[in-house]
């Protein structure tokens, strides 16, 4: 009984201190979580204070009295009426009659972003770019400034995606926005420039 | 480098090698090489000088023409008269870099009538995985209510 | 705990009863569905050979695996028309064998006594048709066509002379009809295309490229005369070597109809359960008249 | 190849031997007929008794069969750590942009020469290094996380919390819900703690609306809650500590859940949102200013 124990106890530390080694170049394995596996603690808030005698002081100048910031304590409550209800009518698509879809009910979101897809390469251009073809009329005809910006971003976007970011290249995700269309047309190699129209 | 297939029944309706102009590409506009999203609908787009050269089979084959095979043809020996008209299949990187340049629509398998590249939608004998990452068919059609064995029996298509 | 057998969700749920309360926090991933891969050496996130490549060298264009910049592999090979250069006018079918039509039929998807078209087969949900992108309908293949058992009476947009033989052979009844985009829309999902209170089109004449095809009494198209469909039954089932069975003739629709029963031009409430047929004259007189799909060639 | 005719034989015949098998001592509700039971013999029939909320001791009426599909389903609770993730996070919305260079005010003009100042070349007093310069990669604008998890996944969700709930013997099943006679909230009180209900409790409800004794009781005790069948989810399935159906929800969630499990189309049917734009923009236009766009 004994000797296992003692086996076991050895098992660890040597485990541990592998680890502590080299830690980078094990083999890809099954863990919980990466992160938690190789993070260390760097800082444990610890300052080491060899000559100084007595208490720490505060994080504040001295004989100053204004409060350190922090945020403001708050009492949440778990069964006040939001948090009783939180997640009430998520599959409503499921079991109600059908009529009604989750992404309806998006209501403390911008109007043109209910129910568009969040997750994604990309995704502020292609947000954008919905913005626009939605409030194309109106931001030219009352608020110009803002058009011109948004046009810049978009311009700004799309060479950042073209020519620096390469990470498009790859499966396109179906997100759901565009129709499927073969968007293609031959083009005769045989024409002196691909102005020419051959008819 | 390229592993030859002979697609014999495909040459037959080709044009005659006098009729082509053999003028190279002239001025195709730099976006076409360089531009993925379309500006309109923020997609990416199909890469329109690959589905110029390149063709998709069913099976997730590429395969492309013989390049040069109307140069010089009298000077070159009767093997090559032949060969250099079948159509030759891009290797399993060409390929897979050709897939990453396609929108779904062309990565989708598609089901044509009197296709005369029906013959070769299909392969035989080959060890790779059936399905892809997400449990879709990467060589055959998906088959409607029926199991695997007899998918085998009556259709014989991977 | 019992020696009796028990399946692993039996056991599972043991565990469970036996367990404290489970609570939000309880509920986790399973160990190992998770795992992100790992970097295995500095290179291998690089699209160049150093960094400084990567941030001021010259990047490959698309596609690049070898060949020089200017002029990379996938630009060296020459054009080919035949390859995609009609996509935009090349018609899709879906692919339907009999095997697959028999095993429908089996399953109760389909009911073989009655007659079979575009919205039946649509309406088991096992196939999806967009007819926006030039999908015209369905082909029926001959894959099993030694075994098929049902008489069935199929309309289809296109048949192989050996699967209508098949069907021919146990006394059913193929057609080949054409759809035009829009009534094929509505044949697809007549639900969505009811509720929208959109008229039920009528069907179109094909193009003049399919004509022949629908005229043909060998493909057994719906344009030709019954007489020489029944010739050519009798042709067929001669060369192939069958005694051809009496005809099942389940319902025949008219040349322009898409819904069995519902004449063109009426529109349909799901609420009320009816059908109404247009009464004003120049409605009547427009769903009367035959036109042709000039859309496309 | 089985014919429907003969499955429909073998169906009938299993469902009479369970029936002969279990009607030992117990009231007509246990013949229930179960839509699609399963036809293995390995699979158990979870039953559940019905009580009533008149009284504040249980007061058992009777045993009810449920579908073991939807409440004997394998405890997977990674599938419910899913749900639980998917439900907390597809609603949050970030509305904090930061401005780039080019949008801050003001930062056309070179603010010192190019060279012979000793200081740093600069373009713009609103780059990215200046204090009150724009934010180069700094979080933009609306951003919703906005995804839908698959209908299976969903679907198998609720099974799954449904079935922790019946197996830890906090799923309880009532005759009604509605016009209970006593709102008395120490009532209320009584009741969960004669039961055992623990410190918690949701009560779901086939109806809209709920009226009777249960509003009132659901006005007065924050833990006490009431919702309609469409409105469960797996969130409030497992932070309530007990979940109380009524007949008519418990029929309801069964025909929703196994219509669904039975579905002809594919479970994982994409979410698309091009289906719903029209209708979401058209239920939106109420709420946008007529001549200027939504700032973004």
């Amino acid at each position: 009984m004994a000797s296992t124990s003692i086996t076991r106890f050895t098992a660890i530390i040597r485990t541990t201190s592998v680890r502590g080694l080299h830690d980078r170049s094990s083999v890809p394995r099954v863990v919980d979580d990466r992160e938690k596996s190789t993070a260390k603690y760097t800082d444990a808030g610890y300052t080491f204070r060899y000559h100084q005698q007595g208490v720490d002081p505060l994080p504040r100048i001295p004989d100053c009295k204004v409060p350190v910031a922090r945020p403001a304590y708050k009492v949440r409550d778990q069964w006040s009426d939001e948090a009783a209800r939180f997640g009430q009518n998520d599959y409503i698509d499921l079991l109600g009659d059908g009529s009604v879809h989750p992404a309806q009910l998006q209501y403390h979101t911008p109007t043109w972003l209910r129910g568009f897809p969040g997750q994604h390469k990309a995704n502020e251009l292609i947000k954008l770019i919905h913005y626009r073809n939605l409030y194309d009329a109106k931001l030219k005809q009352n608020s110009p400034k803002r058009w011109h910006e948004l046009r810049k971003r978009i311009k700004y976007l799309m060479m950042q995606h073209n020519y620096n970011k390469q990470d498009e290249i790859g499966r396109e995700r179906n997100l759901g926005l565009w129709e499927e269309e073969p968007d293609y047309t031959y083009k005769d190699k045989s024409r002196r420039s691909f102005r020419d129209e051959i008819h | 480098m390229f592993s030859k297939t002979a697609l014999t029944s495909l040459f037959v309706t080709r044009q005659a090698p006098i009729n082509i102009c053999n003028r190279g590409i002239a001025n195709i506009p730099a976006h076409e090489y360089h531009i993925r999203f379309d500006q309109r609908v923020g997609r990416k787009r199909p890469a329109q000088d690959v589905l110029d050269r390149f063709k998709r089979l069913n099976n997730g084959m590429w395969i492309h023409a013989h390049p040069g095979r109307h140069k010089l043809r009298y000077m070159k020996d009767e093997t090559w008269q032949k060969t250099s008209l079948y159509y030759e299949t891009c290797t399993k990187e060409q390929c897979e870099i050709l897939d990453k340049l396609m929108t779904p629509y062309w990565l989708r398998p598609k089901h044509y009538p009197n296709d005369p590249y029906s013959q070769y939608h299909v392969r035989h004998n080959i060890n790779s995985p059936r399905v892809d990452d997400r449990g879709n068919f990467v060589r055959e059609r998906k088959k409607v209510l029926l199991d695997d064995s007899t998918s085998q029996r009556f259709f014989n298509d991977c | 705990m019992s020696q009796a057998i028990r399946s692993a969700k039996e056991r599972a749920l043991q565990i469970v009863e036996k367990a404290s309360r489970i609570r939000i926090q309880d509920a986790r991933d399973n160990i190992g569905a998770r795992t992100t891969g790992r970097q295995l050496k500095k290179g291998h996130n690089q699209m160049g050979h150093t960094q400084g490549a990567l941030e001021r060298a010259a990047k490959p264009p698309l596609g690049w695996i070898w060949g020089d910049f200017f002029r990379p592999w996938q630009r060296m090979y020459p054009g080919e028309k035949l390859f995609n250069a009609d996509i935009n006018s090349r018609r899709e079918y879906i692919p339907l064998s009999l095997v697959e039509l028999a095993r429908l039929i089996d399953l109760g998807w389909i009911n073989p006594r009655q007659p079979i078209d575009v919205s039946t087969l649509c309406a088991t949900q096992k196939f999806q048709i967009n007819p926006k992108i030039r999908q015209c309908g369905f082909d029926l293949t001959d894959e099993g066509a030694d075994s098929f058992p049902y008489p069935v009476d199929i309309e289809v947009q296109y048949a192989t002379q050996s699967a209508i033989a098949a069907v021919e052979k146990v006394g059913g009844r193929v057609r080949t009809a054409y759809y035009d985009v829009e009534s094929l829309e509505a044949a697809v999902n007549p639900k969505a295309w009811f509720e929208k209170g959109r008229v039920v089109p009528k069907r179109k004449t094909p193009p003049p490229s399919l004509m022949e095809y629908y005229m043909d009494a060998k493909n057994r198209g719906y344009l030709c005369e019954e007489a020489e469909i029944l010739k050519e039954r009798q042709l067929s089932a001669d060369v192939r070597g069958y005694s051809l069975p009496a005809e099942v003739k389940l319902s025949d629709k008219a040349v322009d109809q898409v819904f069995h029963g519902i004449p063109s031009g009426s529109v349909v409430s799901l609420a009320d359960k009816k059908v109404f047929a247009p009464t004003n004259d120049l409605h009547r007189e427009y769903y009367k008249n035959q036109r042709s799909d000039k859309l496309y060639s | 190849m089985l014919s429907r005719q003969i499955r429909h034989l073998l169906i009938s015949n299993r469902a009479l031997s369970t029936a002969t098998s279990s009607t030992s001592g117990s009231s007509s509700d246990t013949q229930r007929p179960l839509w699609r039971k399963p036809e293995s013999p390995f699979v158990q029939i979870p039953q559940a008794w019905v009580s009533s909320l008149e009284t504040i001791e249980d007061q058992k009426q009777g045993l009810v069969d449920l579908h073991p599909d939807i409440f004997r389903t394998s405890p997977r609770i990674d599938i419910l750590h899913r749900n639980l993730t998917w439900q907390s996070v597809y609603r949050n919305v970030q509305m904090t942009k930061m401005l780039t260079k080019a949008e801050m005010p003001g930062g056309g003009r070179k603010p010192w020469p190019q060279k012979k100042t000793g200081r740093a070349h600069v373009g713009s007093i609103r780059a990215p290094q200046f204090i009150r310069g724009g934010f180069a990669n700094g979080v933009r604008g609306p951003r919703t996380w906005f995804y839908m998890l698959p209908d299976a996944v969903r679907i198998q969700g609720l099974c799954v919390a449904l079935t922790l709930k019946h197996t830890q013997d906090d799923l309880h099943i009532v005759d009604n819900l509605q016009n209970l006679q006593n709102g008395d909230p120490k009532f209320w009180i009584d009741l969960c703690e004669a039961r055992n209900y623990g410190y918690s409790v949701l009560f779901v409800d086939d109806a809209d609306t709920v009226s009777g004794g249960l509003a009132e009781a659901q006005q007065a005790l924050p833990w006490l809650n009431v919702m309609p069948v469409y409105g469960l989810n797996c969130f409030s399935l497992i932070k309530y500590d007990t979940v109380v159906l009524s007949r008519n929800a418990l029929d309801r969630i069964e025909e929703r859940l196994l219509g669904h499990i039975h579905r002809a189309g594919p479970m994982n049917k994409k979410y698309r949102y091009m289906d719903y734009k029209e209708k979401i923009l058209q239920e939106a236009e109420a709420e946008e200013h007529p001549h200027m766009p939504p700032v973004v």
